[in-house]
């Protein structure tokens, strides 16, 4: 990565400062230490969440583009997103305008009642994971580790948004975040249900529905003996950890599987203190867990049989 | 398709059909209108096709020719990238088309009326589409008749339009 | 500009185009344009009655031009140009406008544009005929020699097929050995008879054939030339091993203390040492070091399999070889490459130790493979009690591969009937549609259907470890919609065969471009005719065979390989060959070396002469594609037969009734003055 | 025997041609002794009645420099023609229309639009447009009417030879005289120079081309040896007729194209984009799109001097609601990047 600083506007959405507000600190400081520029836009608004847009469309379309148009108005095309529910909405939204003129020419009636106008195409929606592993690349962040996370067994959880609806990124199966945390430092397990459903707003529907969802997801990687989740998503960290004592209630397991973002785990490697991103405030506390960080780089996870066993057949290395 | 009205289109069309010149390359396209036909798919009788061995041999004359010589569009069709019988001929196309739809530009002539476009010498559909498709976007603009712009070059007359708003101006 | 005299001919052909296209008042009409002294409508132009009808007028009227407007001339150019040629006027000197392909099938409900339209045609085609210049075809000799590039089951069958006939052939091969994927197999589907037993003999037989050169471990590096006549530049990697001295008696392998994981023959299932050779039955039967893991080429000490070379065959210092040879014809049989699973990873491939690609388990289930034909899980002792075979990976998937790699059905089907042969688990076989086209396919099917397999008919989501239900714990879960119940279903197992597609390989794009032949986005070689030709190329001289133009099995792989051989026999004895004259030339006195078109010829048929600072086309290697005449900004480049003048000429025929003064008055490059 | 006369006119053009034709220096004396100029109303004190007293075909020779403009333009040509033997497209407006045909990008409404309105320089509070007629006190004056387009000399009508240049090379101007001197003319209609293009009389070293951007002369400082065109300068050496004895290469900056194309080539500008895309060195559509960017305004390039006399001859003129107005398209088309698939 070249050494002059990397522009963005900047969507934090309502979460950033509240529920999430760990994540929004420890994203400063990984900014910081690599050089990534966030220019806020002014006067943003609700970017609908994942319910409006199923309750009506087009009002939920306008409130999205009003952020787009606002968003226009910095000196920057690209704009990012760091929570997977704002990023999908700006991104579908973008994507609709661009594709349906006369869905565009309506929202941007609405917009016009606000003095304002989009023109599609003007901004490239990204995730700020996203942007990290792309324009940063991943030896730039190698580079700024300085306190690597190793033996840090994490399960990299992605949840079901970023991936969708049209990615570069293998949908069904992401590894994008696992290499991000490998070069960390960390021993990324292999984590089937890195991609399936968190419960979402399920939790104010049918709880019994979306604990099982959350027990699932617990239950497979404590099932790989993951020290902690890393996740991209405020809402998947906040029902993974807030529900989770409801869970071990409810199915009377005793999980204690921390939920750290990955912005979080990066400034920790970066060398900044617990309390700088934020640690603590999670309510399965990781304390317990950041301690099994280690001096030594730990073996490489393969779950393949052990060489030592003469009958074995070899396994084929992975991609 | 029964006979087209296309004066729903554009209405300067009047009796005409827009006729659109195409120069399709020996390997894959030509063969490609081959199946079409044999295959007894129909489009608008608007393209009048002109072989060449490879659309590499497209000399951006020949496409400004045809517009002046009063074709309404030009299609130029080839091998896929890739598939191009003479290994890349179809890349060559593709700068010069896109040079030359830059130029025209300028000079007024919508892109939509100057495409290139690639079908297999399997794919009579594709072809078929593509003049379809062609023949509408045209038939849109309406007629180009570059003669009417060539005739305001040489006014016989002295009753010029321009020269009577001037007379008044 | 000399008055040319013009014979037009529009054909009916019966309904085809007179049933459209009024073809009486198109020939009314055209008897009408600027130098055509004769034009008629006849039923049938293609009869001979209608090629009469040409060479008498030709004779009597004087033509000195020819049009017919008819078919596709793809369909009979060549049948009018020989009826030219027999009245003594140059074939080149004929044009065909197609009214039928082009104007009266496409256009039945609109009989007055498409009989404008066939106007257009032929006003354009008697244009451009003043326009062309007689021409003389090339005469191509054909040599001998054949080579055929990739020693599968394909090539060989080519090679045994020339060879036979009497004439010398190459067999060229990147591996050791050849054999290609056959070698590998255990079975064949749907007869289940050993691969091995009937495949060995015909590698003996090539391999010991006295009109076969048979080169190993070799790749051809250049291709020059045209048909007939192809100068071949191959490469012969040293094996390390002099082939003169080897016995092939073991020795060397046996001592080689360095062990790797074969993952070209045994699909990555098993291990080799360093020299080594592929199979028992390998041919030739001489072993290679693989210096990449062979101890005295990383570390410089070792030489056991020196010491212990009865022989002394081992000679490190061997050389690559460069050959070149000297053919007339190519066939190109390079086979597939196997859809590398990984590249799904919900599917579970070298992330779940006993999800099998359908290599391994061939390997697996081969008696001389590394479980020595036991069926075991990834530990090497476990037998399956469950095994799901699932179909189309990589295959009918938008994400991979669009195509259906044709052998994997019949293939799923074999492997389910020898998991029930070896083993009594329960086999699950997740398919798409089971499509099993050709003899004794379907009857395969049912007796698999008997033999108890389950068939479960939808695309697995996911193969997965993350148990969720009792009984999920320490299996391997496939989640499926079936498509045949409407349910989601999870069935665990404990072994999972991915039938891998068949892809071209992985440099096919190059061989395409080495050997100047088409290729399609995916790597599939392109055929000259997708039904009429699907054995020739576009490039004369060199065919195409097996898979590397396309997913086939093997009956239709060997057929092709003989279809292809019969070819280039027919080309052999008939020794020599019309080339068609259509080349560029460059006006040397008038070129002004500006050497813009220098490295446009895909053929590097453009010479730049230093010294007279002018370019030249070399007219053996020019195919006459035309794209150095497009460029010439000083237009001294021609395009012989397609050339300046009779496009222009052409392109004012065909807008003749857009043209302002009704396309009658004829100039050909400058501009017209204007009137005084 | 009477000497031949001569008549030289200046239409539509800069008034470097008349200049060109002093640029033969002391030779100038001897055409003034071998020719009896009959009206050269540059230098002297000619008129239209002057010419119309002559008898038809009575000069021998007419150097007409300028294209046709104004209906004064398009007269002079005709009488002239008339009164001529022999007429000379002399320089690049007669013959290709030249720096004046690139008003035909636009048209007379927007010219004067701008000329007297918007431009800011412009002081015209009464919105004053020059009139063809306008009565005074002492009669009607008049002004020559300015029409839409700019039109090459034989366009309006027959022209027996061509001189090309912006301004023809004095050594041309010189062949030719001497040509009709001695009466060794060559073939009705052709152009006198070379039929080789600008390439060959220039120096530089030429090698296979790839070009993976465009510069503008200010971008940077070509080197002195090598092809410009290699060095991504825009040089329309290579479809420009030769002559000049390649005068702007040498003097390290691209040819413009001022002596027009070569032999035998109907239309500049497509030779200019057939050989200019064939060196671009992209195959993907983004990667073409991207490199053309770096060639802004292709048109004002490839036609220079030979809009009025290329094929298109002008921007598109639209009948719709009657007056004829010029119309580009505003956005730069995008190739398809499907196309790549």
């Amino acid at each position: 990565m070249s050494e002059e600083k990397l522009h963005y506007a900047y969507y934090p959405g309502c979460s950033m400062s509240t529920s999430a507000h760990a994540y929004g600190s420890s994203i400063k400081h990984v900014n910081q230490a690599l050089g990534l520029e966030f220019e806020e836009i002014e006067d943003w608004n609700c970017c609908g969440a994942s319910e409006y847009i199923s309750v009506n469309a087009l009002p939920a379309y306008s409130l999205i583009a009003r952020n787009l148009s606002l968003a226009a108005q910095t000196n920057t095309h690209e704009l990012v997103a760091p929570c997977s529910m704002c990023y999908l909405n700006l991104h579908k939204v973008e994507g609709y305008m661009r594709k349906y003129p006369d869905l565009n020419e309506k929202v941007n009636q609405a917009l016009a009642a606000g003095g304002l106008h989009y023109k599609p195409g003007t901004m490239h929606v990204r995730h700020l994971l996203d942007v990290i592993v792309e324009d940063v690349g991943y030896d730039a962040v190698a580079q700024r580790v300085t306190k690597p996370l190793y033996g840090l067994r994490v399960a990299p959880y992605y949840g079901c948004l970023i991936t969708r609806p049209e990615s570069e990124y293998n949908p069904e199966y992401p590894t994008h975040l696992d290499e991000l945390m490998r070069r960390l430092g960390a021993t990324v397990i292999d984590f089937p249900l890195k991609t399936h459903c968190c419960g979402g707003h399920m939790t104010q529907i049918s709880e019994e529905t979306a604990y099982e969802l959350m027990r699932r997801i617990l239950h497979n990687a404590d099932e790989y003996k993951a020290d902690l989740i890393v996740t991209l998503c405020p809402m998947c960290q906040l029902n993974l950890d807030a529900f989770q004592p409801q869970v071990n209630q409810m199915f009377g397991t005793n999980f204690h599987m921390p939920v750290l973002f990955f912005t979080q785990l990066m400034g920790l490697a970066f060398g900044f203190s617990q309390n700088q991103l934020g640690i603590g405030s999670e309510i399965v506390s990781a304390s317990a867990a950041l301690r099994r960080i280690s001096e030594q780089p730990a073996e490489p996870e393969q779950r393949a049989p052990k060489k030592r066993d003469k009958n074995a057949l070899p396994m084929p290395p992975a991609l | 398709m029964p006979e087209q009205d296309f004066n729903q289109y554009n209405p300067a069309w009047g009796d005409r059909h827009p006729v659109i010149v195409g120069f399709l390359c020996n390997w894959c396209s030509y063969r490609a209108a081959d199946l079409a036909g044999i295959s007894r798919f129909t489009y608008p009788a608007t393209l009048r096709d002109i072989r060449i061995m490879c659309t590499g041999r497209l000399d951006p004359t020949f496409v400004l020719k045809a517009l002046r010589e009063g074709a309404d569009g030009v299609l130029v069709m080839g091998c896929h990238p890739g598939q191009c019988h003479y290994e890349s001929g179809n890349y060559k196309a593709m700068r010069r088309m896109a040079l030359l739809r830059r130029t025209l530009a300028q000079l007024g002539v919508h892109p939509d009326r100057v495409q290139l476009g690639w079908a297999s010498a399997a794919q009579g559909n594709i072809f078929t589409e593509t003049v379809t498709r062609m023949t509408e976007a045209i038939a849109r603009l309406g007629p180009l008749q570059w003669n009417d712009t060539i005739n305001d070059l040489a006014p016989r007359t002295p009753a010029l339009p321009e020269m009577e708003e001037v007379a008044h101006g | 500009m000399t008055e040319e005299r013009v014979g037009v001919y529009v054909c009916h052909c019966g309904h085809n185009i007179a049933g459209t296209v009024d073809v009486e008042s198109v020939s009314r009409w055209t008897a009408d344009l600027p130098n055509v002294v004769v034009s008629r409508d006849y039923k049938f132009m293609c009869s001979s009655l209608g090629q009469e009808l040409v060479e008498k007028d030709i004779k009597e009227l004087g033509l000195t031009r020819v049009v017919v407007a008819a078919c596709s001339p793809h369909m009979h150019e060549p049948t009018f140009r020989k009826a030219c040629a027999r009245a003594g006027l140059n074939p080149y000197l004929f044009e065909m406008a197609n009214i039928r392909e082009h104007a009266s099938w496409v256009h039945p409900y609109d009989k007055d544009a498409a009989t404008d339209k066939a106007k257009a045609e032929v006003a354009g085609a008697v244009r451009r005929v003043q326009e062309l210049k007689p021409l003389e075809p090339f005469i191509a000799q054909i040599a001998e020699p054949t080579l055929v590039v990739g020693g599968g089951i394909a090539g060989i069958n080519v090679a045994l097929e020339i060879a036979n006939a009497g004439h010398p052939v190459y067999l060229v091969e990147r591996e050791p050995s050849i054999g290609g994927h056959m070698a590998q197999f255990d079975k064949t589907f749907p007869t289940l008879d050993c691969s091995a037993c009937i495949l060995t003999p015909k590698m003996f037989e090539v391999g010991n054939h006295p009109n076969v050169t048979m080169l190993t471990y070799s790749e051809v590096e250049e291709v020059k030339g045209y048909v007939g006549n192809f100068d071949v530049r191959i490469r012969k990697r040293a094996r390390k091993v002099n082939t003169d001295l080897c016995t092939g008696c073991g020795e060397c392998w046996s001592r080689c203390p360095a062990k790797v994981v074969d993952t070209v023959y045994e699909a990555g299932l098993g291990y080799r040492t360093a020299i080594y050779r592929p199979f028992p039955q390998a041919v030739p039967k001489y072993p290679v070091i693989d210096t990449e893991s062979c101890i005295y080429f990383q570390k410089g000490t070792c030489k056991a399999c020196q010491k212990f070379c009865p022989t002394g065959a081992i000679d490190f210092e061997q050389e690559d070889e460069i050959l070149t040879i000297h053919v007339g014809n190519i066939v190109l049989a390079t086979g597939f490459e196997l859809f590398d699973a990984r590249r799904i990873p919900q599917y579970g491939y070298g992330r779940l130790a006993n999800v099998f690609s359908s290599l391994e388990f061939e390997r697996m289930t081969n008696a001389s493979g590394p479980t020595n034909g036991k069926v075991v899980l990834r530990d090497g002792v476990t037998e399956p009690k469950s095994v799901a075979i699932i179909h189309c990976v990589g295959s009918r998937d938008k994400n991979y591969n669009p195509h259906c790699s044709a052998i994997c059905c019949m293939a799923a089907l074999k492997f389910a009937h020898l998991v029930k042969e070896k083993t009594d688990a329960e086999v699950y076989d997740f398919y798409i549609d089971m499509r099993t086209i050709s003899k004794d396919y379907e009857e395969f099917y049912d007796r698999l259907l008997n033999e108890g397999t389950h068939f479960i008919r939808g695309r697995v989501a996911e193969v997965t470890d993350a148990a969720r239900l009792p009984g999920e714990e320490g299996k391997l879960i496939v989640q499926v919609e079936d498509t045949l119940i409407g349910k989601q279903r999870r069935i665990p197992v404990d072994m999972v065969i991915l039938m891998s597609g068949l892809e071209p390989q992985r440099d096919a794009k190059e061989i395409a471009h080495l050997f100047g032949i088409g290729c399609s986005e995916a790597g599939f070689f392109i055929e000259r005719h997708p039904k009429l030709d699907p054995i020739a190329t576009m490039t004369d001289g060199i065919f195409i065979a097996g898979a590397c133009q396309g997913a086939k099995d093997i009956p239709t792989s060997v057929a092709q390989g003989a279809a292809a051989a019969a070819r280039v026999l027919a080309l052999i004895s008939q020794g020599e060959i019309e080339i068609e004259p259509i080349r560029a030339q460059i006006d040397e006195e008038r070129c002004s070396g500006c050497r813009i078109c220098n490295n446009l010829c895909p053929y590097s048929a453009i010479e730049y002469i230093e010294e007279k600072g002018v370019s030249r086309v070399n007219p053996a290697l020019c195919k006459g594609c035309g794209t150095c005449v497009a460029a010439c900004p000083s237009q001294v480049i021609e395009g012989q037969h397609f050339t300046f003048g009779s496009l222009m000429a052409q392109i004012e025929g065909v807008l003749w009734d857009r043209r302002p003064d009704g396309g009658t008055t004829v100039y050909t490059q400058a501009e017209p003055v204007a009137a005084e | 025997m009477a000497k031949p006369k001569l008549g030289i006119y200046w239409a539509a053009s800069c008034g470097g041609c008349e200049i060109a034709v002093l640029a033969v220096h002391e030779k100038i004396l001897d055409v003034a002794n071998a020719f009896d100029i009959v009206f050269w109303p540059c230098v002297m004190d000619f008129k239209k009645k002057d010419v119309e007293a002559l008898a038809d075909g009575e000069i021998d020779v007419c150097l007409f420099n300028g294209a046709i403009r104004t209906d004064e333009n398009e007269e002079m040509a005709h009488l002239l023609r008339r009164k001529s033997k022999v007429l000379v497209a002399y320089g690049s407006c007669a013959y290709e229309g030249c720096i004046p045909g690139l008003a035909n990008f636009t048209d007379r409404k927007h010219m004067m639009q701008y000329i007297y309105h918007d431009a800011p320089s412009m002081d015209n509070p009464e919105g004053v447009e020059p009139q063809t007629r306008i009565p005074v006190p002492e009669g009607e004056l008049t002004l020559p009417a300015f029409w839409n387009t700019v039109r090459a000399l034989d366009q309006v009508v027959p022209v027996d030879y061509y001189l090309p240049g912006c301004p023809p090379e004095a050594k041309w101007t010189l062949a030719a005289v001497e040509a009709i001197l001695s009466g060794q003319l060559p073939p009705r209609g052709s152009v006198i120079g070379l039929n080789v293009t600008v390439c060959d009389e220039c120096p530089r070293t030429k090698s296979e081309k790839k070009i993976k951007r465009f510069y503008r002369p200010y971008e940077i400082i070509p080197d002195e040896t090598t092809c410009l065109l290699e060095q991504g300068l825009f040089c329309a050496g290579i479809a420009t007729r030769g002559g000049c004895g390649a005068l702007c290469p040498q003097a390290n900056r691209g040819c413009e194209g001022c002596y027009g194309p070569n032999e035998g080539v109907i239309d500049a500008g497509a030779k200019l984009i057939g050989a200019l895309a064939s060196v671009i060195d992209a195959e993907k559509p983004e990667e073409i799109d991207a490199i053309l960017d770096t060639l802004p305004d292709p048109a004002g390039y490839f036609y220079r001097f030979s809009l009025a006399s290329s094929l298109l001859r002008r921007t598109r003129l639209s009948q719709e609601n009657g007056s004829p107005t010029a119309q580009p398209v505003e956005e730069t088309p995008r190739l398809d990047p499907n196309l790549a698939i």
